[in-house]
């Protein structure tokens, strides 16, 4: 086991951090999401082509990095850092994850195989088109029916990435499809998370092609697993920057860090963020073998994503909300960028199966069975 | 010789009997002159110099009458009123109290600053003084209905070189004067129910000082115990308020709920009916003469668990917790936590345990006032204003 | 609604509280405790006869003080506040009650009404034979049974105030049987708590008059709401002390009550404790009018002892954890009474029903109905 | 020139060769005499001048022999002798390492006093110098082994007319000498793993000194700083440790299990689990030669971990869970909670976050050294001792 990061990710890590330093300013993110166009095109054009992030977890056959799940965490930890307004998780994990699963056991037909590689090229954005909101432990409402002519029909609520998406994959049972997103009608909603806005994505007679299968569960334990990472770097960023305020803010002559009931309430965020970096870096880990299925290998990723999910959430919101609350009557404002992360640590929560979904899945995964 | 209950009853039933509640503005400016208005207030100033508790009686007369707004006027009636009676001179109290009590002038409160929140004595704002005037800059934020006011009750620093709680003096500020910039504060939710308020170069005739010169802390405390007053209370019937909102959806939506989400509502649900009680016992030792000390300590309460409430509603609804009802930037008059969806009520309770006292605050004063523990070491008791780190 | 104490509720507890501040200070409860009679019999036998606490639920037509569920708290939160080593909350509370409640519909049989003359004489002390951890909302299990020759047999384990009774109530299924203590054997066994030991009821053909019909969940939720009142002396106490104790304890020059983080804590227990009162006052207050099964303000009393025995079953043992930590190494030694506490708070909790099992019913109660 | 592993391992190997590891006394001692001990000492004193990290290579060749006794010696072995190392005179280091390392000499530790437990530095027990000797008077307490140890670390005050770090001086303290009296202390689980020590009159002579005069607290900051390091750990397998245990009675006792009690076992699961993750990971910093700050907090989250599974262990037993094991009052060598009861559990746990550092002085050490924020205003910097407010 290796909890810690290697100088690969560590260089990885510097390269988003600085373009993001320069590129993706609290400041211009919250600006950005006052607009009509909440996602930032320009620098996810940049950070997929210079630093190759999109093809992170394509494989090198078709143009990817060919990299693991490892590194995409570190990536999403500097994502969560700056709540980038970017397709990452959408199309580089969530949606690239689909198309790789949907092509493992009968290999994926040339209209996802193009569509890795120009994932990988950053010349396309995909969107899985299903909830955020999905549990992987809970089966997918099916949304979405194939009609006699082959075209699909339905309406798939809260779909995130999905205005940033040139592609959509979408589910239709255990099958995936393949959909040009001008095929489809995309309206994106008032979301809680401004930096990840929600829409609705509705298909009328929409064509699609099949690439593959598709295992609901598998893909949004994935998903869930590498989130922790971008909460991960939402709660550090939260505390780098309470801490920053706190030790500058006085009131009573003292800086209110300063005062010991606040301390404490430090050391004890900070102590709930490193257990979270153990848990988010562990899940990563054990996600990057990718496990074949069914083996004590994967139950122990599964495991591993459950407990970093719920944990990982109630840590990225609970040092957001007491980051508001240490900002005093600063922190309730529109105009620091607090709120931003407070947004995204909230509807994180909920993404992908909540706290509480990801505890009940521990019930089977660590055998601590419910009551009868 | 005071009025007694009977003798107020005369009055308001003879006042009704000649007034025409039809024209709101002429009702109430006959009601304050008629010594309605506030029955403990002196004559010709809206009252009778009647004990406080007869107002009831009044009350009970003109209900259903043209009533002042308790929305709009809510720092005037509250906070603006206690303080001029207190402390206003007589020509200040005739000025001031007949148009605060109609309603046709809005005050609004310059207290908080920037760098003076929980400290709200290390305000910077400075009055200087220049001949029968005093020169004001400085900046003042989370004003309440200042776009709206005609005047506010401001306090500003008249003394640097002195500690920090006796260099300060207390003002009415003229809301229309040079000087005066509002501007709207948007807050988390995407709405402005605050302000900034700008002071630079504002000049207030010596006419408008309440209170003797560095004698501005003393009358604060004034206008601030009024607003405690004004605070805690709480739904009253058992599972209503934020609990029962959150009841609702889970009743009525079965397919939202999870073990999980059962086990955290039922606690909540305890927790909201045990502040419930206290709240409601507090009422009764008041009710008995008996004021007890939970009243400040109620807010902490109810600001967490509107926090955890809303909370939990937003995770409940899941797929519906992800949307926003509305991020319009506009300005609102009053927190709608029963018009708005649960992301606002997530948001806004955020404010509930930082405005009119944050919790850490409240604490302190819990500890030392209600237990007895000492308090912390000073270090700006006697140091002048003007060299404390900052 | 009246949460507020009477003037007469005042004066019992004023003469139970001079009493118990003479006769029952920490550390003479201390060692008795290490005694092999822990109960105090002597003390039992001034507050019956003096006062007249072992009567204050009995009728008036019997000898009793014809008081309410009211009074019996406020002489609950004094023997909490002291954790006197008396059966109380055993024989004046839960055994009366059984009694009560056995006869209110068929009348008691001679063997009732003269059992409850001699328990409001204070003549004799009963117990009621229930394990201490049942739970209003679950069957009791059956662990004993009428034999063919009229005789009763079976086990009954965790047993509080049998040591000290004369008399046991025994239910057998829905009727309530009255044993004589010197029929049945009585082992004590090491305790939780100190100052309520439990016991192991055995019975081996021992004779038992029947005395009517037994209601498990009115009884036991009786019980439970009373209780609430002897948490919140157990509370009372510990934070009272607690408070004496940091602000004389000095460290680093400064009383320890004055940094922040410890006055913070002290503040939200304070809270916790004023709203254990509200809770525990309505619980007494509902309850004292008796309500007829079924009808609204049953429902409503029902509702108010689920809550406040959730509420106070923790308040207490927070408190006393609290106490305990904020004494420091002193808070861990045996000689300090505080463990008395810390051990009545933790068995209380489970006593009567656990908080879990008390916020289960108002699923039903409160209607918020589980999953389905 | 000092030695290489090859060395150490082949002087190891020698000495295996040569002694009998049946003579349990005999042959520890002699491992003592060659240099195997403490391969870092100095020769001469158990040592071979070697590097630190080549005494795993000691261990790995002598494993399966006679070891000193981790429980007993912990004091001796993990406090003293560092100590003794770094400040002792040839003479004190040539009297006392061999016995303490071979245990035929036990050590205890006379730090905590009643009136000085976080604010170790504030300690009252007196030592007066008269002529070639000191006369200690005061009371000590949390002493474990004090009734088997033949010498104990002693910190007493020669000074109460400066600063209370300045007036410490530290000694070895003879357990035997005339004035010292071990009592058993009880706690609240019922038995006694600590002691209170009282010392009347007792002369040390100045020989047992250790380091200067005054110079006390500096030298029993190298105790202590041994003590920290000794501290943290925790399990290592997932599911180990507290939480094994009551997933254990979980897995096994259907009949137990509620909804309330599943959400609280797999919420403290996940705490568990992640805490273990956190442990591991220092672990592998610490491999990397990047030691990181979580160590002394680590002993924060076992405590409250500790204290919340063993709670929730009482109250899902239910009727079982008001019983007790075992109140009998009796010594005990160590703490064991897993041959012990649940109440054992729940009541020994809560020492877990007051013994070695209580939570709080371990918040504070997180939120000054870890997190950089200042520390509070100090009232008893610059007072001399006996101005202090006690």
């Amino acid at each position: 086991m290796t909890l810690l990061y290697t100088e690969v990710e560590e260089e990885l890590r510097a390269s988003v951090r600085d373009l993001l330093a320069d590129r993706c300013r609290p400041d211009a993110v919250l600006r950005r999401a006052e607009s009509a166009s909440p996602y930032d095109a320009d620098l996810w054009k940049t950070l997929s082509r210079e630093i190759g992030v999109a093809g992170l977890l394509v494989p090198e056959e078709y143009g990817g990095a060919g990299a693991s799940a490892r590194e995409a965490a570190v990536v999403l930890e500097e994502l969560g850092r700056a709540v980038a307004p970017v397709p990452f998780l959408t199309s580089a994990v969530l949606a690239t994850e689909a198309l790789l699963q949907a092509g493992v056991h009968e290999g994926l037909p040339a209209g996802g195989r193009d569509l890795l590689a120009e994932l990988a090229a950053g010349e396309t954005t995909a969107a899985l088109a299903v909830s955020l909101a999905a549990s992987p432990y809970r089966p997918l409402p099916p949304p979405v029916t194939l009609n006699d002519d082959g075209t699909l029909g339905g309406e798939i609520r809260a779909v995130a990435g999905a205005d940033a998406a040139d592609v959509l994959l979408v589910p239709v049972g255990t099958a995936l499809y393949r959909v040009r997103a001008g095929d489809a009608r995309i309206d994106v909603l008032p979301s809680l998370d401004l930096t990840r806005p929600i829409a609705v994505v509705t298909l009328s007679g929409a064509p699609g092609e099949r690439v593959g299968a598709f295992d609901a569960r598998r893909v949004l334990a994935f998903g869930a697993g590498l989130l922790t990472s971008e909460q991960l770097g939402v709660a550090e960023w939260c505390l780098a920057t309470t801490l920053a305020h706190i030790r500058e803010r006085h009131q009573f002559a003292r800086p209110i860090g300063s005062f010991q009931a606040i301390k404490h309430r430090m050391a004890d965020l900070w102590l709930d963020v490193a257990r979270a970096r153990a848990a988010a870096r562990n899940a990563a880990n054990l996600l990057a073998a990718r496990p074949e299925p069914g083996t004590e290998a994967a139950l122990e990723a599964e495991a591993a994503t459950a407990v970093a999910k719920s944990w990982c959430s109630e840590v990225a919101v609970r040092v957001a909300e007491e980051g508001v609350q240490l900002h005093g009557g600063t922190g309730m404002t529109w105009e620091h960028p607090l709120h931003l992360y407070l947004k995204r640590a909230k509807a994180s929560e909920t993404a992908l199966g909540t706290p509480g979904a990801h505890r009940d899945a521990l019930s089977a995964l660590a055998d601590l069975p419910a009551p009868i | 010789m005071t009025l007694d209950e009977e003798a107020v009853r005369e009055r308001a039933v003879a006042f009704l009997a000649g007034h025409d509640p039809g024209d709101r503005t002429g009702f109430l400016r006959a009601r304050f002159d008629a010594g309605l208005a506030w029955v403990h207030f002196p004559e010709g100033l809206g009252g009778l110099g009647a004990p406080r508790e007869l107002q009831n009686v009044v009350e009970r007369e003109l209900a259903g009458t043209p009533q002042p707004d308790p929305g709009t006027q809510a720092i005037g009636l509250g906070m603006a009123a206690p303080t001029i009676l207190a402390f206003g001179t007589r020509e200040q109290q005739e000025r001031f109290l007949r148009p605060l009590w109609t309603g046709e002038e809005i005050w609004c409160q310059l207290f908080s600053e920037p760098g003076a929140g929980s400290d709200l004595a290390t305000l910077a704002t400075r009055a200087v003084r220049d001949g029968d005037e005093w020169v004001v800059d400085g900046q003042k934020v989370w004003t309440s209905g200042a776009h709206h006011a005609r005047w506010a009750i401001l306090v500003a620093r008249t003394d640097p070189g002195v500690p920090k709680h006796r260099g300060l003096t207390y003002f009415v500020c003229d809301m229309h004067a040079p000087g005066v910039e509002v501007r709207p504060l948007r807050q988390i939710t995407g709405e402005a129910e605050f302000n900034e308020v700008f002071l630079t170069g504002v000049r207030l005739p010596d006419s408008l000082r309440l209170g003797a010169v560095g004698d501005g802390w003393r009358v604060a405390t004034t206008t601030l115990m009024n607003e405690r007053v004004a605070i805690g209370g709480g739904p009253v019937r058992r599972g209503g308020g934020m609990i029962g909102l959150v009841a609702d959806t889970w009743r009525s939506r079965p397919e939202l709920r999870t073990h999980d989400l059962h086990r955290r509502l039922l606690a909540l649900w305890v927790e909201s009916e045990v502040t419930r009680l206290a709240g409601a016992r507090l009422r009764e030792q008041l009710a008995a003469g008996q004021p007890g000390p939970e009243g400040s300590a109620m807010k902490l309460s109810f600001a967490s668990l509107n926090q955890a409430l809303s909370a939990l509603d937003v995770e409940l609804r899941g797929e519906e917790g992800l949307e926003y009802d509305d991020w319009t930037f506009r300005r609102s008059e009053s927190v709608d936590f029963f018009g708005r969806g649960p992301g606002y009520r997530y948001l806004r309770a955020k404010g509930n345990s930082i405005e009119g006292g944050t919790s850490e605050i409240l604490r302190n004063i819990v500890a030392e006032r209600v237990l007895g523990l000492p308090s912390e070491p000073r270090v700006d008791k006697d140091v002048p204003w003007k060299d404390l780190p900052r």
